[in-house]
């Protein structure tokens, strides 16, 4: 048998992946896109197997919108790429850097 | 069973009505040519605001009651604050239409995201489910990164509403990741019913929850912009078009005190332990940052952005004093804020022309001469900002150190007050460039104005306001207190 | 006896009323009505102050109040008068030299400018000076006081264009001002250990507070009658110019002379000694006071005495021998015999306001002109000048039976007798005194009047007896310098002028005369008197016999003389150690106390710290997303090791 | 080990690597493919746990919509990939001292008692006649459907923004106008000539 | 007459602040005599209604009068609750007094945004009014601090070339300290039980610890206001930059303010403590009283030199209040209104000259005397007030302090009474350089003397100044019974 906390640890390491793919991605924004991604999918994870362990369909529901949410979310997120790629011709994470201070 | 009467979709009839409205909006430029589709649809929105908002405050004095299936909840305080949040758009819509207009953003698909956003906002200060909270999160998330980039042309806009949604999607990665934790602990999505976990099996000494109130709260924070969540503030204010600034500044802090209000205090209530200290901490490192680092900008936008901080680390201050009064106080902070930064972002967006923006520190030099009178506007909004008697703001940071003290953080309260010293010397630097300097020349020719006479009437209630309901503030300390 | 308060009250308001007359109004009215309105009200505060004189001398006695001024902490401060001899006595003084000071101006000021500025000025000074010696309260002597060393600051600065007036008049109301601070705990003390500041009420009460004390710093404990006999006395130090408070006096001599004759000889540098007199109750209880007060005076008498001596302006011989009197007076305070002290007062009052007068009678026909080594002769176009000056002259000098022969004389005699720590100086600080006294007049005299005329010959032309308002007041000053000793030694030294208004010794017990007469008769083995005689020959010789000794004494001893001609330094010394001190040590306090360490270092200074952390710490606000990401993380792991650790 | 097992492990370790791929390889096409496959055995781990719908949704939506939309971007917008350096290095070790202590907090979370087998055990297997899909869309449907409306909201709005964001009116190009097309009678489209009638000339 | 006076107290407050924004609402120089005009009935009518107050008040009781009260924020009874003792009924005349001349002062001399200006005192006079009004403690710092934002401005609209840094020294320095007194006052709230009534405050028992802390905070905001060494650096900036008015203002009535304020609030509520640590004030004060004198003495400003002396005399106040003897309080409250009318005087003498020369440094002027006999008259007047002359009101604070703090302490008595000397020293030899000597050049001999305007403005201050000089009684009446309340108050431990 699968104890539950298997099921948390691959969401965990899921989840600091992303969160390291985050912040030490210095070339590419769209591999960030891809990291957040990542990250929803870790929440997911831990969402599904409580939902089956605890015998309760409402975590499935929530990963039902967290899909939906995430797909809207990257829609709007490669568009404003491509908008940021209009302007500045780069969609380099460190050409980011107009606004500081 | 399930019934529409028993959904009591009365209690969400001012979202309902707006998304119609919104919809509505979306579709105006089918029938009329884009470049004057606005003209109707911006009358519209704001109708529709404020008829939402109408709608929505007529509910102020219902018990409360969760409805949709105990998605929604409708109290005192959700009327209130949805209302508030309906006028606040509407106003943030009039201040910036001549703005925004200027710039080629004022578009159908602007004035429907605006109109969405509040939806979202809607949602989250109704939410009485986890689901609903994150869903009403991500609605107005959306739209705001929306808005933002809708200004296509601004590299800084771009650039803004970039690392606000990589930041804004991180944040809700770890919203998401603590509600996971959250319902894997409690089994619940319901508000309710997790707070009901409190009372029986789940202990504040569990580090499971632990992890999962600081993931919540972080995500939360993040809403805020509190320290150390507070890194897109500045930079998302200063890269997006003023009226937009406004829009994400003054009117979601609503939302935000709401959400933190159901789940802190409705659902996580039973484990204050856990969340006091961080709100405490977060608040006064937010005060400290966020005053310390507003003295050495440049742009007024940014000024602003930093000095939300340390406003929120107020606001977070009053709630982390975990009584009604603390409550009510960072309630009523949120809607002064709130009310006081439509005032101040007023002044700049009509003070702003084609190619010009106002939005520099250097750009206010003089104004007492060139505008007396949206300089004096200015004046009372930004000692508002500032809280200094007689002003509004006075009496929202009043309100909260007194609650502060009165859960027996006195350090806390006394390190909040000297770093209110420091941030008034910025608030005090823009007075001076208004009253003390002389204007620059370029601008002193240039007087034209940047708004219609209508605004001008609007902006001098809404500034005049922050002084003025100084003798009824205990009034509607009592009406704010009453709702929570 | 009738009721007088009208009278008493009506004496210092109709000198006020001149004094706003002529100084507020001055210049609508014109100089003529000017003068006429200040001539009017002290005149008039003359006559009533005989009356009052009369009615006291017939056993009239009033003390009581006008209304009162404040009542604090339970106690009543008041304005209210005590006329009884002492106070009666200086009133006919201070009036009538007043009055004939106002006469006198008329003459001397008549080209100024300022002619009806002065007379308010006079007659404002009247009235302080009545307010001064009416009182019967500390509250009231105090403002007296004070108004008439305001008054002596305007009238120093009276030319304020002239840079030395100015600084004068400023160094005058400083060294007064030291009086004050003294005299003004003194004040407190009294109040602290008596409940009240009524003069009766304190003497009353003073024989009960004998042994109480006051409790000083690191637990020392003072005599508490004597720390407010000291204190009151440096108040009376400051006031009578007594060393080392002295240094202002001869400075006011920028005033113009009608002044120096009323403010600066006969009335207000009095005051010191009038406030000891008044005070003698307390004074009696305590030796070490009394000691005090009479070595001061005894310094004051000698020592101011050789500096006249090499003084050529003529006004500052006699100012320097007005100090040198003033030190005789505090002498017979301290030595207890403060009738005698009085009674030098007023015929010191004559014939030091005879002197002044005359003196400014020499510089009006001078063309202001006031050194001495430029007169000489002048004896022949100036008669009555000559004549009443000499008589002057006489009366100080101590040559019966001319006013001050009785006065000094007693004086001489008191300290004889005493057996006060600190008389055997005194006395022989004073006998030196007599010598010196009769040569400096008489060099005076000499110099001025006698000898060949060293006027030059522009002046020489214009010289010519003063008009009739200048001389006859001097006429009327000489009279009484001549016979005022004559006929007030008897009152004085039966008691009868003061009677218990001071607590008076009984002096001459011992072989004493007790009259004019006996003083006449004992003339011939006086050693004042022959002293005095001693010195009028050694000016005789000096200065008319052969008057090229002077300067070669001088030069033979010339650092003694340079002693005496730097008045012993005081005011280098004051001026290096206080004025420049005090300025040096302000310049210092504020440059770096206030600039440095507080605005510098603490307000600035941590203004400067939050804007350098500010500078500092928004490079963390770096513009690179993943430093932001980066922030949350450590945010969010930080939050969470704080709550899993801590 | 059981069959189940071996499934878990399996996906469990091809998710964890390809998502450590996704963040580290340097193409982002190929980060695009690993995330595929991330996401593919994410899926295969879901129907382990029995939420078949969610497994195909998520091959559907993301395979099948999410990441075709990330390849079309990457390739629409021709990044040159050469340009892009790994900057790993800088900060790696500070990120991996945070990293370790995140990852070893959440461990001590993950293995305390409150998700410990016995807190929490697996239930037993569904029946047989049980419709995961059935059960979920039947919740969607009465008691999330405030929450269904939303995210209809929130995908229009995703939509709106899209479109307003990307899509741009270039002068040269020629658009349809929707709103002259709705209100376009057939008087503008058609017009009715009538036509004279030749006359019979070749009679 | 019930009616009357019960609302007595609002009117003072609000009818200047009404009048004031009425006068904002002139709006352009162009209408500026309006402007002028309207400010000056302001300040008359309420002047008259101070009168009144001064005539009905009851000298025989110690007990709030003219009260107000009624709730205003009742979630956490907050009052608007007004009442004044013999304590703040001279002080409310003297503002009344103050700014009456202090708009007549500003009647020509101001010429750019002449409505702001006027409107700015006005506004002020209200606020600071109500600050001796205020009985509740919130009430009392919402005016404390809202008189800030009118005084900010008249420094850094109107002021001289420094101006900007004067003031916003001047904010953040009195912020910082009123902060400070705002937590005391929350603390309070909180131990009382839920009330910022001041009197309940005063009732109240603290323990020693509480009561240090309490005091401490609450010395953090007056000592900054007063100001007392080491905290005053602001004043003599602030002062030296604002415009002849607001000078007078900040002078006559805001040092007032801190100084009420240890008797309104530091001493009454934490009176062990005060006692505790009035070694420390005391000190401070004698401290005002000397150094403060000696830095007066180099200065080269008029103006600063008068800050400076400021600082000094209020040394004084506080020196009287914190030995605890009738006199020397009663003293030290004279010395407020005396300070207020001789240093408004002062500056008002300097702005005379300023307005013609448009310098303040000594070392322009000299002669004076010679071209502007009765502005001369009317400086040294001041001056010799200033140094405390008997017979003007100079003497009377000074004098009752002294013989008070001598029944406590000779040695204090005997510092203090330095300043006799001292005093007289930098004020006179200001006046020595200014108004005596040879006319220092052709600018000075070019000078006018005082027009009508100034010289009635001057005339009020002195008329002010003679009459408590010579008959302070009437004054000390009014005190008495409070001040003797106060020190009955003091006397009972409160642990």
């Amino acid at each position: 048998m699968i104890p539950l906390s298997h099921y948390l640890i691959v969401g965990a390491l899921l989840f600091a992946i992303s969160v390291v793919g985050i912040f030490l991605n210095r070339k590419n924004l769209v591999i960030i896109l891809m990291a957040i991604e990542l990250l929803l999918l870790a929440a997911n994870m831990n969402f599904v197997a409580f939902s089956h362990y605890l015998g309760d369909l409402s975590g499935q529901v929530f990963v039902f919108f967290i899909l939906t949410v995430a797909a809207a979310e990257a829609a709007i997120g490669l568009a404003i790429l491509i908008v940021l790629f209009r302007t500045r011709r780069s969609i380099n994470v460190q050409d980011l850097d107009r606004l500081q201070g | 069973m399930m019934t529409l009467a028993n959904l009591h979709l009365n209690l969400i009839a001012p979202e309902i009505f707006l998304s119609g409205a919104a919809c509505l909006v979306l579709l105006i430029e089918l029938f009329i040519k884009p470049a004057r589709a606005c003209a109707l649809a911006w009358p519209l929105s704001l109708i529709a605001l404020l008829i939402s908002g109408g709608l929505a405050f007529g509910q102020i004095n219902n018990p409360p009651l969760i409805g949709l299936n105990g998605l929604v909840i409708s109290d005192s305080a959700a009327a209130l604050l949805r209302g508030m949040s309906c006028f606040l758009a509407a106003g943030v819509l009039f201040y910036a239409q001549r703005y925004s207009q200027a710039r080629d953003i004022w578009r159908v698909e602007y004035l429907t995201l605006a109109l969405f956003g509040v939806v979202g906002m809607m949602t989250m200060i109704g939410s009485a489910h986890l689901l609903t909270l994150y869903v009403g999160v991500e609605l107005l998330a959306l739209c705001l990164y929306g808005m933002i980039a809708m200004q296509r042309d601004a590299v800084q806009a771009a650039e803004a509403a970039m690392k606000y949604f990589i930041l804004g999607a991180l944040a809700s990665g770890l919203l998401l990741y603590g509600m996971s934790l959250l319902y894997g602990l409690t089994g619940t999505l319901s508000l309710a019913s997790i707070s009901a976990n409190s009372l029986t099996t789940l202990l504040p000494t569990s580090l499971p929850l632990m992890l999962a109130v600081v993931m919540v709260i972080a995500g939360l924070l993040f809403k805020l912009g509190a320290v150390p969540f507070h890194m897109w503030v500045p930079d998302v204010y200063e890269g997006s078009a003023t009226g937009t600034t406004l829009y994400l500044s003054a009117v979601p802090k609503l939302a935000a005190f709401a959400i933190l209000y159901r789940l802190l205090e409705q659902g996580l209530g039973g484990w204050i332990e856990i969340w006091q200290d961080i709100l405490l901490l977060t608040g006064i490192f937010s005060i400290a940052l966020g005053n310390v680092i507003a003295i050495a900008q440049t742009s007024l936008k940014r000024m602003l952005a930093y000095s939300t901080i340390s406003h929120m680390g107020f606001l977070l201050l009053g709630f982390a004093s975990a009584t009604t009064s603390g409550y009510a106080a960072s309630m009523m902070y949120a809607l002064i804020y709130a009310i006081t930064t439509l005032a101040v972002f007023g002044v700049m967006l009509a003070l702003s022309r084609d190619g010009f923006e106002s939005d520099q520190l250097d750009d206010l030099k003089g104004l007492n001469q060139r505008h007396p009178w949206l300089a004096f506007l200015m004046l009372l909004a930004i000692f508002s900002l500032a809280g200094i008697p007689p002003t509004a703001g006075f009496f929202a940071k009043l309100l909260i150190l007194q609650a502060v003290v009165e859960a027996g953080f006195l350090a806390v309260v006394v390190a909040a007050v000297l770093f209110a010293v420091v941030g008034a010397f910025y608030y005090l630097r823009v007075i001076k460039l208004m009253y003390f300097d002389a204007p620059r020349e370029d601008l002193l020719a240039a007087s034209a104005r940047g708004y219609r006479p209508s605004v001008l009437w609007v902006l001098t209630a809404n500034a005049v306001l922050v002084v003025a309901i100084t003798p009824w503030i205990g009034a509607i300390m009592d009406v704010v207190s009453s709702t929570l | 006896m009738q009721n007088l308060e009208l009278v008493y009250l009506a004496i210092p308001l109709l000198c006020l009323a001149a004094a706003v007359g002529a100084g507020f109004l001055g210049s609508r009215i014109g100089r003529t009505h000017s003068h006429r309105v200040a001539i009017a009200g002290v005149g008039s505060a003359f006559v009533l102050s005989c009356w009052v004189a009369w009615d006291v001398f017939h056993g009239g006695y009033f003390n009581g109040p006008v209304y009162t001024w404040a009542v604090s902490g339970g106690i009543q401060f008041e304005i209210g008068f005590l006329i009884d001899p002492l106070s009666a006595v200086m009133m006919v003084i201070v009036t009538f030299v007043s009055l004939m000071v106002h006469i006198y101006t008329i003459g001397y000021m008549a080209e100024d400018p300022g002619y009806s500025r002065f007379f308010g000025y006079i007659a404002l000074f009247t009235f302080a000076m009545l307010m001064l010696v009416m009182s019967n309260n500390f509250l009231q002597l105090f403002f007296g006081w004070e108004g008439v060393g305001l008054v002596s600051y305007l009238l120093i600065g009276f030319w304020y264009e002239r840079e030395s007036a100015v600084r004068a008049n400023l160094k005058a109301f400083l060294v007064n001002r030291v009086g004050d601070f003294g005299f003004i705990l003194g004040i407190a003390a009294v109040l602290s250990l008596f409940g009240t500041l009524d003069y009766a009420e304190v003497f009353k009460a003073a024989p009960s507070a004998k042994l109480e004390v006051f409790e000083g710093p690191w637990g020392v404990e003072w005599g508490a009658i004597t720390v407010i006999c000291l204190l009151l006395f440096v108040g009376a130090m400051g006031k009578s110019a007594q060393v080392p408070l002295h240094v202002w006096l001869p400075d006011s001599m920028e005033g113009p002379t009608p002044i120096s004759a009323l403010i600066h000889a006969a009335t207000m540098v009095t005051a010191g000694i009038f406030l000891v007199a008044r005070m003698s109750p307390l004074y009696e209880m305590s030796v070490a006071a009394s000691s005090t007060v009479l070595i001061v005076g005894a310094l004051t008498a000698f020592l101011m005495a050789f500096v006249a001596v090499v003084q050529t302006d003529i006004k500052r011989v006699v100012a320097y021998s007005t100090l040198s009197q003033l030190g005789y007076m505090t002498v017979a305070l301290g030595v207890s015999a403060y009738s005698i002290a009085i009674f030098h007062l007023a015929t010191h009052a004559f014939f030091k306001a005879l002197l002044f007068l005359a003196a400014g009678s020499v510089i009006i026909a001078m063309h202001h002109e006031q050194d001495m080594r430029r007169m000489g002769g002048l004896r022949r176009v100036m008669p009555i000048t000559y004549m009443t000056c000499l008589v002057g002259s006489l009366a100080l000098a101590g040559i019966p039976p001319f006013a001050g022969f009785f006065s000094k004389d007693a004086i001489i005699e008191a300290v004889h007798h005493s057996s006060v720590p600190g008389a055997g100086f005194a006395y022989v600080s004073v006998l030196l005194g007599v010598i010196l006294t009769a040569f400096y007049s008489f060099r005076l005299v000499f110099m001025a009047f006698h000898g060949p005329s060293r006027v030059d010959s522009h002046t020489r032309e214009h010289l010519h007896e003063s008009p009739w308002v200048v001389t006859l007041p001097l006429v009327l000053l000489a009279i009484p310098s001549v016979i005022a000793g004559f006929v007030l030694v008897g009152p004085v030294f039966d008691g009868s002028l003061l009677r218990d208004s001071v607590s008076a010794l009984p002096v001459g017990e011992d072989g004493l005369a007790l009259t004019a007469a006996g003083m006449l008769t004992h003339v011939p083995v006086s050693i004042p008197f022959w002293l005095a005689v001693l010195g009028i020959v050694l000016a005789w010789v000096f200065y008319s016999l052969k008057p090229d000794w002077p300067d070669m004494l001088a030069a033979r001893f010339n650092r003694v003389y340079r002693v005496f001609l730097n008045k012993y330094g005081f005011d280098e010394l004051y001026q290096k150690v206080f004025a420049d001190g005090s300025r040096w040590l302000g310049e210092q306090l504020w440059q770096w106390g206030d600039r440095t360490v507080i605005d510098g270092w603490l307000v600035n200074g941590s203004a400067a710290l939050v804007n350098k952390s500010s500078l500092l710490v928004r490079r963390l606000q770096s513009g690179f997303v993943y430093h932001y990401a980066f922030a949350m993380i450590i945010g969010l792991v930080g939050l969470m090791s704080w709550l899993f650790f801590a | 080990m059981t069959f189940l097992q071996f499934i878990f492990y399996l996906f469990a370790a091809i998710l964890i690597v390809s998502s450590l791929l996704v963040v580290t390889v340097r193409n982002p096409v190929r980060s695009a493919l690993f995330l595929v496959l991330a996401f593919f055995s994410a899926a295969c781990l879901w129907l382990t746990l029995e939420a078949e719908f969610l497994a195909i949704a998520l091959v559907l939506v993301y395979v099948g919509a999410v990441m075709v939309l990330f390849l079309f971007v990457i390739m629409m917008l021709d990044i040159d990939i050469a340009k892009m350096r790994a900057g790993f290095t800088n900060y790696l070790p500070l990120g991996l001292i945070v990293a370790v202590l995140m990852a070893g907090e959440l461990g001590l979370v993950m293995f305390s008692k409150e998700f410990s087998a016995e807190s929490l055990p697996r239930p037993a297997g569904q029946i047989a006649e049980y419709s995961n899909t059935k059960a979920l869309g039947s919740l969607v449907y009465t008691d999330y459907v405030f929450a269904f409306e939303l995210a209809a909201v929130i995908l229009l709005v995703a939509i709106v923004a899209a479109i307003a964001l990307t899509l741009r009116r270039r002068p040269v190009t020629r658009y349809q106008a929707p709103e002259q097309q709705v209100k376009v009678r057939k008087e503008d489209r058609v017009r009715l000539v009538t036509l004279p009638t030749r006359p019979e000339e070749d009679a | 007459m019930e009616i009357f006076d019960g609302h007595l107290l609002s009117f003072l407050i609000w009818a200047p602040v009404l009048v004031g924004a009425l006068v904002l609402l002139t709006g352009k120089d162009r209408r500026a005599p309006a402007a002028r005009w309207i400010a000056l009935g302001g300040s008359v009518v309420t002047f008259l209604a101070s009168a009144c107050l001064w005539a009905r008040f009851d000298r025989g009781t110690a007990q709030m009068q003219f009260v107000e009260r009624g709730d205003w924020i009742s979630r956490f009874h907050i009052e608007y609750y007004l009442g004044i003792d013999g304590i703040s009924l001279p002080l409310i005349l003297l503002t009344t007094v103050l700014t009456m001349v202090v708009v007549i002062a500003g009647w020509e001399v101001i010429r750019t945004r002449v409505a702001q200006y006027f409107a700015a005192f006005l506004i002020m006079e209200g606020l600071m009014i109500g600050v001796f009004c205020a009985l509740d403690g919130i009430l009392f710092y919402l005016f404390w601090e809202a008189m800030l934002i009118p005084m900010f401005l008249i420094i850094g609209v109107w002021g001289g070339p420094n101006r900007v840094y004067a003031a916003i020294k001047f904010f953040l320095y009195t912020l910082l300290g009123s902060l400070l007194m705002l937590v005391a006052l929350l603390f309070l709230y909180n131990a009382t039980g839920g009330s910022f009534d001041i009197l309940a405050f005063h009732a109240f028992p603290l323990s020693n610890s509480v009561q240090t802390l309490i005091f401490l905070a609450f010395f953090a905001a007056f000592a900054v206001k007063v100001p007392m060494v080491p905290v005053h650096t602001w004043l003599p900036d602030a002062h030296v930059e604002a415009p002849t008015g607001g000078s007078v203002i900040l002078a006559a009535i805001t040092l007032k303010m801190g100084a009420y304020g240890f008797l309104r609030l530091a001493m009454p509520i934490a009176p062990d403590a005060a006692a505790d640590l009035a070694w420390l004030v005391v000190t401070l004060s004698l401290v005002a009283v000397v150094y403060i004198a000696l830095v007066a003495l180099v200065q080269r400003d008029m103006k600063k030199l008068i800050a400076y002396s400021s600082i000094s005399h209020m040394g004084f106040v506080t020196l009287g209040f914190f030995v605890f003897d009738a006199q020397a309080m009663e003293g030290a409250v004279v010395q407020m209104i005396s300070h207020g009318f001789v240093s408004g005087a002062m500056f008002l003498c300097v702005g005379v000259l300023y307005d013609r020369l448009h310098s303040r440094e000594i070392a322009t002027y000299g002669g004076v005397i010679k071209v502007m006999p009765v502005f001369a008259f009317f400086m040294v007047f001041f001056a010799m007030a200033n140094a405390g002359l008997p017979g003007t009101s100079g003497f009377v604070g000074e004098f009752l302090v002294i013989l008070g703090t001598f029944s406590v302490s000779g040695f204090y008595a005997t510092i203090a009474a330095l300043t006799l000397i001292v005093g007289a020293a930098y004020t006179l030899w200001m006046v020595k350089r200014v108004v005596f000597g040879a006319i220092k050049n052709t600018e000075v001999e070019a000078l006018s003397d005082l027009n009508r305007r100034e010289f009635w403005m001057l005339s009020t201050m002195a008329a002010a100044v003679l009459l408590v000089g010579v008959w302070p009684a009437p004054l000390l009446e009014v005190m008495q019974s409070s001040v003797q309340h106060l020190l009955t108050h003091l006397a009972v431990t409160k642990l």
